[in-house]
């Protein structure tokens, strides 16, 4: 069950050109959340910018009671947020919709984020791994596109949870020149067996075209694919139809059915 | 309190379809406490809606091309009905069709609910092609739908305006000529947003209605006109975030509100919306001054 | 560039009764740089306007009543003109009447100058009780009043159209048929603010125009309804705050705009909204791609 | 000539239960405003609330280059202005209006603030005083009332202007009981010979019914008075006719032509 709170800004950091981390202290959210779901923000008391913002779960510590969200700034309701201080308090809803899910028959997780997309990527590695510690017989390779190496944001930090992390910019400023889904056809294809396909999944969050190659790759070769999902929100929480997405049986809502959708259930245009 | 024969709980009701069917509140407040819960519009058979993006912020509002999505009458009856009959609220249920006869129909099987309370008919819509706000901008139309639904239920019928005309009580008068038994007033505005980028809408469709804050200035003034024009109770919709924006439409002349976008910015908006609404009233038991 | 026959300096113009006589802002920009200079609402009698308060904030927007106070066309003759002549800038006087012969004698008197290079005629005042609004909602006096005028001119004319009305476009081409040159697109939109505390309006009058971000969205698209519809250029205006704002109105089919209450936000307004369009134009040399 | 300027903001401190007194560079201002004169302020840059805020010049301090507000926070606007940090910027726009006429010919200044109609008369007093040292000859008596103890603001400041100071507060719990009025008619009565009349200005500033009240003792007394006006405005700089008060000779604005008005000037209803 999701909750409207008001949650303590614990911390507030920028860690990239126009990339801000938050912690948030929260004991509800930080013991109910799951990896996939994201909490809906308030970022003004005025009308204007007048709807919440919805963002991933970058980190869930039920131990701390806290959570961490990692967002970009690209309009007016981010920047609201990034100018947010340390201890005055945010008006969350969450955690909101059905995230990944993790099949215990998988061994071998493969995790692709493009830019932001990487947000819910560390809350999901950080769960299959046990938070931090490698659990054995998990493998989990994390694989990150990002613009240039300025807008490649948390590579350090996931490195703590997987030493196999991954990267690619576009124009070759950090990691391999290309894009993240070279990363993953590169691995499929070089770095791991066909007969491991059964035994693997691919986790994706990014840009929509992105998602869409990522999504053939898996069709392609017939591996589990889940994907995290982004549309314009009103309610976030599947009352004003306002988030759909086409599936195989017809639109859903992202917010409430999503974000993450098992790939074969998309219909892509 | 009682309203065109309907026995509200308080006059803060939820707006159609920024609610859904109740259910996705149910966790953030008491339906209980709501004046009455006002369904989204339901049509005779199901609806996809419209393409995405569905919605865009603007300037304190919010564009939405919906579309009517709503999985028809006979899943509401079986599967959304039985949870919301639980509760002490009364049921209203919002309808839209594409001709009358539609509008008559769904009135008719309704009815014969016992939970459902009132009928809101939804002649106001800007996101269809057919029917919808092409009823509610045009007196004969809207008189002809409203005398089929009248005809087809003894339920106290509410009609829903659309604000996209010149003179909202020609098309109020019309609709209780045909017998509606209370009015409500606004839907949304029809507006536009373009991406600058792409040159293409920002919506999947071309236009979408304008709702929120921005638009309340306006919602009064159409209330405020249609409840010295019309004998019958108006319900004032239109950008209400806080008791103080309640307390404006029932100075304006409405005998209720229904509460929209706000629900999708707080989720306890009506309830919080009726305790301001209260504390406004007992400071101020009488104040109705205008000229 | 050339707009009905009108030399503009560049797409960006002020809008009337938002920009005083010039007079006010030439401390803050350089009027030689602006697209053209609309007047405030020129009537052929000096008016008090109505009585304070005038203006009321709203959810991204304000109300104002201000009634069109202004000294009448002798003083404007007289005080006003000869420093507007002054700028490069072409000047386009807005003309406001109670009948259609003063509309046509303020076109006569004002057409002898050779400082007008056109005149807008408002006929979409909501703020005064005769003329005004009540021409621009009724497409056979708009016909009246715009043939009245085009008669006692040959100067451009351009028909300023109100948004409160079920269909813009049969106002529009009324406007056309009567031989408006251009059309600008939207007036403010009808509205009212109650203070809670009196129960009375919180303007001076019961009702005032609703300007600013919040009603872009109907704007753009009454903009982009009327360009589809007339064989004129159409002027947008309407809460225009950016040049991503008035680039959205040329992608609805305007071919000029005029910014309005973004003066008072910012004096700098105009100019600024210029370089961002330019801006933006240059990076997005065509993006049109409306359905 | 009034500029729109982009301000520092240099101290920002809370002075009273709902006050706040701004302190902000510029040089320009610091140079060219006058006592009476205001600026306006811009509290956000989203368009909700949309309109710049008139807020009173309260300080004037041309050596320093700095000018200071006082203002109470009475809704949103001040509300966020109540919120912005030292070493943001502000968005001014100003000197603007007519402030206070200062007749070389008047010794006896009486300056009578309700509320916070108390800020500009301290540029005022200082002005009149030579900017903080007694000028020979001139007298500078202020009259304060505020509703309450809490709400009597800047009465130790005004103090070092002038120790002429009197208080008054609705509920007694500062000063004496009453209303600023009752301080003025005081003042007249038992401290003022009734020849010194002609060589007095009373200056008012405060809610309205207070300075209708002041304008009739002034004009039973004969004494000449000057008001400073308040108005909803939009423009600030007489462009829209927004901010009407009526005049012996019709409507003016107060923005351009006041706030300050001759009492004499106005027309109450
Ligand atoms: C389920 C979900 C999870 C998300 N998680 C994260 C996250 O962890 N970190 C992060 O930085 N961002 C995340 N986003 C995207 C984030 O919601 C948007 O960037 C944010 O809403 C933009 O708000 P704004 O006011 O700053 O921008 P706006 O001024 O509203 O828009 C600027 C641009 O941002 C894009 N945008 C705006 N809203 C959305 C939206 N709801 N979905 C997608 N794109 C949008 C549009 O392209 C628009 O042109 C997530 C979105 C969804 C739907
Ligand atoms: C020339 C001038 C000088 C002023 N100087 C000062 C000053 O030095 N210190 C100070 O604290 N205040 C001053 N004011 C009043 C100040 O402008 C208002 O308090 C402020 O605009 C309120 O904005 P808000 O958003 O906080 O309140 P809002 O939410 O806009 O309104 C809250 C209440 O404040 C009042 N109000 C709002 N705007 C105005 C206005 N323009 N004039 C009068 N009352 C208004 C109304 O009664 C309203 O109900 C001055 C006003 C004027 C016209
Ligand atoms: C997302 C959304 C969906 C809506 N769906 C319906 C609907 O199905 N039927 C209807 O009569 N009105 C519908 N409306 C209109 C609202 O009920 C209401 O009349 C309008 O939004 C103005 O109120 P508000 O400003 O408080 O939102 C919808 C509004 C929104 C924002
Ligand atoms: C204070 C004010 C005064 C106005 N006076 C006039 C006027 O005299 N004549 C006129 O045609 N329009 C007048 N308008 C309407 C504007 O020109 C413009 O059409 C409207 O405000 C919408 O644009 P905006 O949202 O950019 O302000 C006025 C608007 C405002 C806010
Ligand atoms: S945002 Fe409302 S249904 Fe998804
Ligand atoms: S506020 Fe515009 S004229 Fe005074």
């Amino acid at each position: 069950m999701a909750i409207q709170e008001k949650c303590r800004i614990e911390d507030h950091k920028q860690v990239g050109p126009r990339h801000y981390k938050l912690t948030l202290a929260s004991q509800y959210l930080a013991s109910h959340a799951q990896p996939g779901q994201f909490v809906n923000v308030r970022c003004c008391e005025t009308s204007d910018p007048l709807l919440r913002r919805p963002i991933s779960l970058h980190r869930i510590d039920a131990q701390k009671g806290m959570i961490e969200l990692l967002y970009e700034v690209v309009g007016r309701g981010t920047e609201l947020l990034s100018k947010k201080p340390v201890g005055q308090e945010l008006d969350l809803l969450g955690p909101l919709g059905a995230g990944f899910k993790i099949d215990p028959a998988k061994k071998i997780h493969l995790m692709a984020g493009g830019g932001m997309g990487i947000a819910p990527l560390r809350a999901l590695a950080e769960q299959v791994t046990g938070r931090g510690s490698r659990v054995a017989g998990q493998a989990v390779y994390i694989l990150i596109g990002a613009k240039n190496k300025e807008s490649l944001i948390g590579e350090d930090e996931l490195r703590k949870t997987t030493d196999q992390v991954q990267t690619a910019t576009d124009d070759g400023s950090a990691g391999k020149k290309g894009v993240v889904t070279d990363l993953l056809l590169d691995f499929l294809d070089s770095q791991l067996s066909v007969t491991s396909y059964p035994l693997s999944v691919i986790y994706a969050c990014g840009p929509r075209l992105m998602l869409k190659a990522v999504a053939e790759i898996a069709r392609q070769k017939k591996i589990d694919c889940q994907l995290s999902l982004e549309e314009r929100m009103a309610c976030g929480i599947g009352a004003c139809k306002g988030c759909p997405v086409k599936t195989v049986s017809g639109y859903k809502m992202v917010c409430k059915d999503g974000p993450v959708f098992d790939a074969k259930e998309l219909v892509w245009n | 309190m009682e309203l065109a024969g309907i026995e509200l709980k308080n006059p803060v009701m939820v707006a159609s379809g920024t609610f859904g069917w109740g259910r996705e509140y149910a966790d953030y407040l008491d339906l209980n406490k709501l004046g009455a819960i006002v369904t989204k519009s339901i049509t005779l058979l199901p609806r996809e809606g419209n393409p995405p993006p569905r919605i865009v912020e603007t300037p304190s509002g919010m564009l939405n091309s919906i579309g009517l999505q709503n999985e028809g009458l006979d899943y509401f009856l079986k599967e959304d009905l039985p949870f919301l009959a639980k509760f002490a609220t009364p049921l209203i249920v919002n309808i839209a069709g594409e001709s009358a006869e539609e509008y008559a129909e769904l009135a008719k099987r309704l009815s014969r609910e016992t939970a459902v309370k009132g009928i809101e008919v939804n002649i106001s819509c800007p996101n269809v092609k057919k029917g919808g706000m092409a009823f509610g901008v045009d007196a004969g139309l809207t008189k002809e739908v409203i005398a089929a639904v009248k005809k087809a239920t003894s339920q106290p019928i509410i009609a829903k305006l659309t604000p996209n005309v010149t003179d909202i009580t020609v098309i109020g008068q019309a609709a209780v000529d045909a017998g509606a038994d209370a009015l409500s007033a606004i839907n949304t505005l029809v507006g536009m947003a373009i991406d600058i980028e792409t040159g293409g809408s920002r919506l999947g469709t071309l236009t979408g209605g304008l709702s929120g804050p921005a638009i309340k200035p306006v919602a009064v003034r159409m209330v405020y006109e249609l409840a010295r024009a019309v004998n019958v109770p108006v319900i004032g919709i239109g950008g209400i975030m806080s008791g103080g924006d309640a307390a404006e439409f029932l100075l304006a002349g409405a005998q209720a509100v229904e509460v929209g976008t706000a629900n999708f910015v707080d989720t306890a908006a009506p309830l919080r919306i009726l305790a301001e609404l209260n504390d406004h009233v007992h400071r101020h038991p009488r104040a109705l001054n205008l000229s």
